[in-house]
């Protein structure tokens, strides 16, 4: 059973993973965005941090919820909805039970990334965090490696995608030739899940 | 970096409270980043709330006072604002006759916006939204986020904000700002990237003796790079690139605007090449507007944006106005 | 280069075409490089005539209009204009009631006005001057072409010109311009050198990492270079600079003027180290100006003016301004 | 004797002079000054080939007149009135005699230099023109080579001097190092005058 403190060490991982990749992920930005990846990912995990420390939060669901709650309100951009609907879908999806079973995980996040599709209205292909978030979840169901490695497969395959959501779509054929910078938050969000799991399971 | 900052966190609050030193006529609350006119909410009249990324200034903070924006949100460089700040600022300028939403349509500024809509109707608010959409460079089709919302912004801000001065009520300031956006289309060109002060070098590499066309104003790069041109030839470039999308038989209102780093004096030799091609294509302009007013950070450029008026829009384009960077009117 | 331009030998003609076209209520006379507003000569009143290089806009044809400028001469690039322009200038302005020159301390500036006011005086207009020399980073000596005239000039502009549209009589509008003259200090930091058209390459190289301390308008580099320093670090050394020449008891009038490429954000930003520093140092900030207003091309960086300011010089600085740049009151 | 086309011949050797020189008179301005004093020489002798061919002046006094009226009203900055006060008042002191004496010549380039030095406060040492036409004046009683050289001497002498007047005054010991752009275009136009007697002597 995955407990509280599995869910807090995911997000503490996720802050961290976030903070050293910073500066690639605002690299990739810079190249179809607006440079701000990185640092957008860096203040909405830095506050995640500070609210679960501050508000303590007792059950999974509400430990994702809170998160979620808190990338709305303080990252801004495309990603700090999105990312936080994910969260915040997920959290709501697992209720208010104080463990959940890797099973129950798989399913909630599944309907975290529906969430995200039906917010931003992006499909598999558009290269977008949804070619990470949707092979990852799917490989969930089989291991929590399985779906680190669909995750980041996921993010490779977007470099000859032709972008068709979010700033990159601007570019037209120049958005070809280069990794999503959301795909690949979005693969390291599921790498620091599968590295939560690797080091000290379900904490029960 | 050649940045007249203190530390890159702190840009945005440190420009508010330059703003509230500056403009006592705005309350500026620097903690959740909201500008408010100070006389808000004003009875009965329907309330103006935009924002987006900062970067841009003067928008959308110089718009705010009478007769234009009645608060505005500013997010991050570059990041639309959380959906907190445009809750806080459309409690704060409800009269009860509603809030109209100025969005420019970026994914993060729509989706932010959207959230922040149900939450404040939540709280009793009325909302209804305006999409700023005016770029030409951007394939307005299902496959791309749309166009973007550019120079228009200016034009919908102040003339939704004149329609609300005389008290028309929230759908009819709803419609005008819907009629500006239909009615106006702009095109971008950069002379040089932008460096944002988070990564603190360029976002993209601009050589010099080459020019990127149909930029928006987030240091993306555009659709297209080029050996440098001259201002005259960036004019027909750009002109003709609006006119494929808009034939205005009305005249129009003309900005002539600079990214932020190209000095006025050529700002305004690029405006007597826009108006030669405008006359040239026998579009007549009924007003002009030439300045840094929607801007991306330290970029040398210059946009153009066109608006097509009747004389209804055009009244309440010259309508009063006192807000930091537009002024005029009595 | 990164120019919106067409050629360089065009840049001022060019421009003057643009303000033409932009400003309807100004009368450009593109050949003779003369701006003046629409309704002067204005029966009984003072003329203002200022002028000076171009590069430096919206100063001056920007601050043509009524409560301002009457007239205003641009020369080449970086270089101060030819007396027949000024001349030609207090002939289009003078009612009867006189000219007075307002004259950036420039060798060249004060040489081309002092002929200018020769022959005007010999074609009958009485011609009084003022003399702007506010830099403090020059050392005003005998051994030098005394203080440079930077951000001041526009202070004066402003509060001369509000007496002369009052009615004041000539040898007051001078008195007055003098006084305002003479209450303002300023001192001004390049983050980056500045390009002219003509050169096409850096007039001074000034690596990243580095600033100008004590710089004035024309690219002229500083007194002295130094490692970057924070916005607030530069405020202190702007305003410590400006206090150890002016010790103001009254309230000032306070410009945070950008060069031309610094991003409004940052020089708000700036405007907030600046208010803390003057309140540091028991200085009251009467009204604040923020914005590009006394440029220098495409450089990255700011200055700082303080003018001390009375009941009387406040009332005029108030008092309505109705020109392309500067616009208030009613 | 130095005839009207004596003069002309000189306006056009200056006018070709600066035209050669301009980049390098600009380059020199950027070190300590603004980086126009290339394009100001330029601007005003290429309006002064233009007015004395449109105008046709007949004496050798209302060539220099005429050129030093154009340079006033073309040039501006510090140049534009201190050349064109040299070359009109020179011009004045040839009175309107159809032809002058070298000796003639020298005494009145000695009063155009005077004039400037009044118009312009500067003296010897402050490291302006008059550094170069100061010494270029007094050796034009001996010889034109020798006011040639005593003029490039004097401009090349204004390399370690500190600024007093003009622009590169604001710099203070910073000026030290750069030959002053006036000074280098002084011996030029004095050059240029040795030039078109070598050339062609008097003409008569
Ligand atoms: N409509 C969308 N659906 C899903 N993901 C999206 C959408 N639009 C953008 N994204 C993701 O957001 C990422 C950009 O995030 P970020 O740079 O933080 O925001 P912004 O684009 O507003 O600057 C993109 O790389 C992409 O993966
Ligand atoms: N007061 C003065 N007296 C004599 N010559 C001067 C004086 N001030 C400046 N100069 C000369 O003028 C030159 C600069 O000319 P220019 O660059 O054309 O004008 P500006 O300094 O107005 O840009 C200097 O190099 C110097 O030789
Ligand atoms: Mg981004
Ligand atoms: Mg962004
Ligand atoms: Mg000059
Ligand atoms: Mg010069």
């Amino acid at each position: 059973m995955l407990d509280v403190d599995f869910f807090r060490r995911w997000m503490a991982a996720a802050a961290a993973a976030v903070d050293r990749e910073a500066d690639r992920l605002t690299e990739l930005d810079s190249a179809i965005g607006d440079a701000d990846h990185g640092s957008n990912m860096q203040r909405g995990f830095a506050a995640v941090t500070a609210v679960l420390e501050k508000e303590d939060p007792q059950t999974p669901g509400a430990v994702l919820v809170l998160a979620g709650r808190q990338l709305i309100s303080t990252v801004g951009g495309a990603s700090g909805p999105l990312y936080g609907t994910l969260l915040r879908r997920t959290g709501k999806a697992l209720g208010d039970a104080p463990a959940v079973t890797d099973q129950q995980l798989a399913e909630a996040f599944a309907s975290g990334v529906a969430a995200v599709g039906q917010l931003g209205g992006a499909q598999a292909g558009d290269k977008t965090m949804l070619d990470a978030l949707l092979p990852g979840v799917e490989a969930l169901g089989t291991s929590y490696a399985a779906a680190r490695e669909a995750a980041e497969a996921g993010a490779t395959a977007t470099v000859p995608m032709q972008a068709r959501k979010g700033r990159a779509s601007y570019l037209g054929e120049r958005s070809i030739g280069h990794q999503d910078p959301g795909a690949t938050s979005s693969a390291l969000l599921i790498a620091t899940l599968a590295e939560s799991y690797e080091r000290g399971g379900g904490g029960s | 970096m050649r940045m007249l900052i203190n530390v890159p966190e702190t840009v945005v609050a440190d420009a508010l409270r330059g703003i509230a030193a500056a403009h006592p006529e705005l309350t500026v609350d620097v903690d959740n980043r909201v500008v408010v006119r100070r006389d808000a909410p004003v009875a009965g009249k329907v309330g103006l709330v935009s924002g987006g990324g900062s970067g841009h200034e003067p928008l959308h903070a110089g718009f705010v006072g009478p007769g234009m924006l009645s608060a505005a949100c500013p997010g991050e460089v570059f990041t639309s604002p959380v959906p907190d700040q445009m809750v806080r600022a459309a409690a704060a300028v409800d009269s009860g006759a509603g809030v109209l939403f100025v969005v420019k349509n970026y994914t993060g500024d729509v989706l932010n916006f959207e959230m922040a809509a149900e939450l404040a109707e939540d709280e009793g608010v009325q909302i209804a939204k305006v999409l700023v959409n005016d770029d030409v460079a951007v394939t307005d089709s299902l496959f791309t986020a749309g166009r973007r919302g550019t120079g228009a912004t200016l034009f919908v801000e102040k003339i939704a904000g004149a329609a609300a001065e005389e008290g028309a009520p929230l759908e009819r300031v709803e419609a005008i700002g819907r009629r500006v956006n239909e009615a106006s289309r702009s095109f971008g060109v950069a002379l040089s990237s932008v460096t944002t002060p988070a990564k603190g070098s360029p976002t993209f590499d601009l050589p010099p003796g080459e020019l990127e066309l149909g930029i928006g104003i987030h240091g993306e790069p555009g659709r297209e790079r080029r050996p440098m041109m001259t201002s005259g030839e960036i004019a027909d470039f750009a002109v003709d690139a609006i006119l494929e999308d808009l034939r205005p038989d009305n005249p129009v209102l003309l900005l002539v605007n600079g990214m932020g780093a190209t000095p006025l004096l050529e700002l305004y030799g690029f405006n007597a090449e826009v108006q030669r091609v405008l006359s040239e294509r026998h579009v007549v302009v009924a007003r002009t507007l030439v300045g840094n007013y929607v801007t991306s950070l330290d970029m040398a450029g210059c946009s153009v944006t066109l608006c097509q008026v009747d004389e209804e829009l055009l009244r309440l384009w010259d309508a009063p106005v006192e807000t930091p960077a537009l002024r005029w009117g009595r």
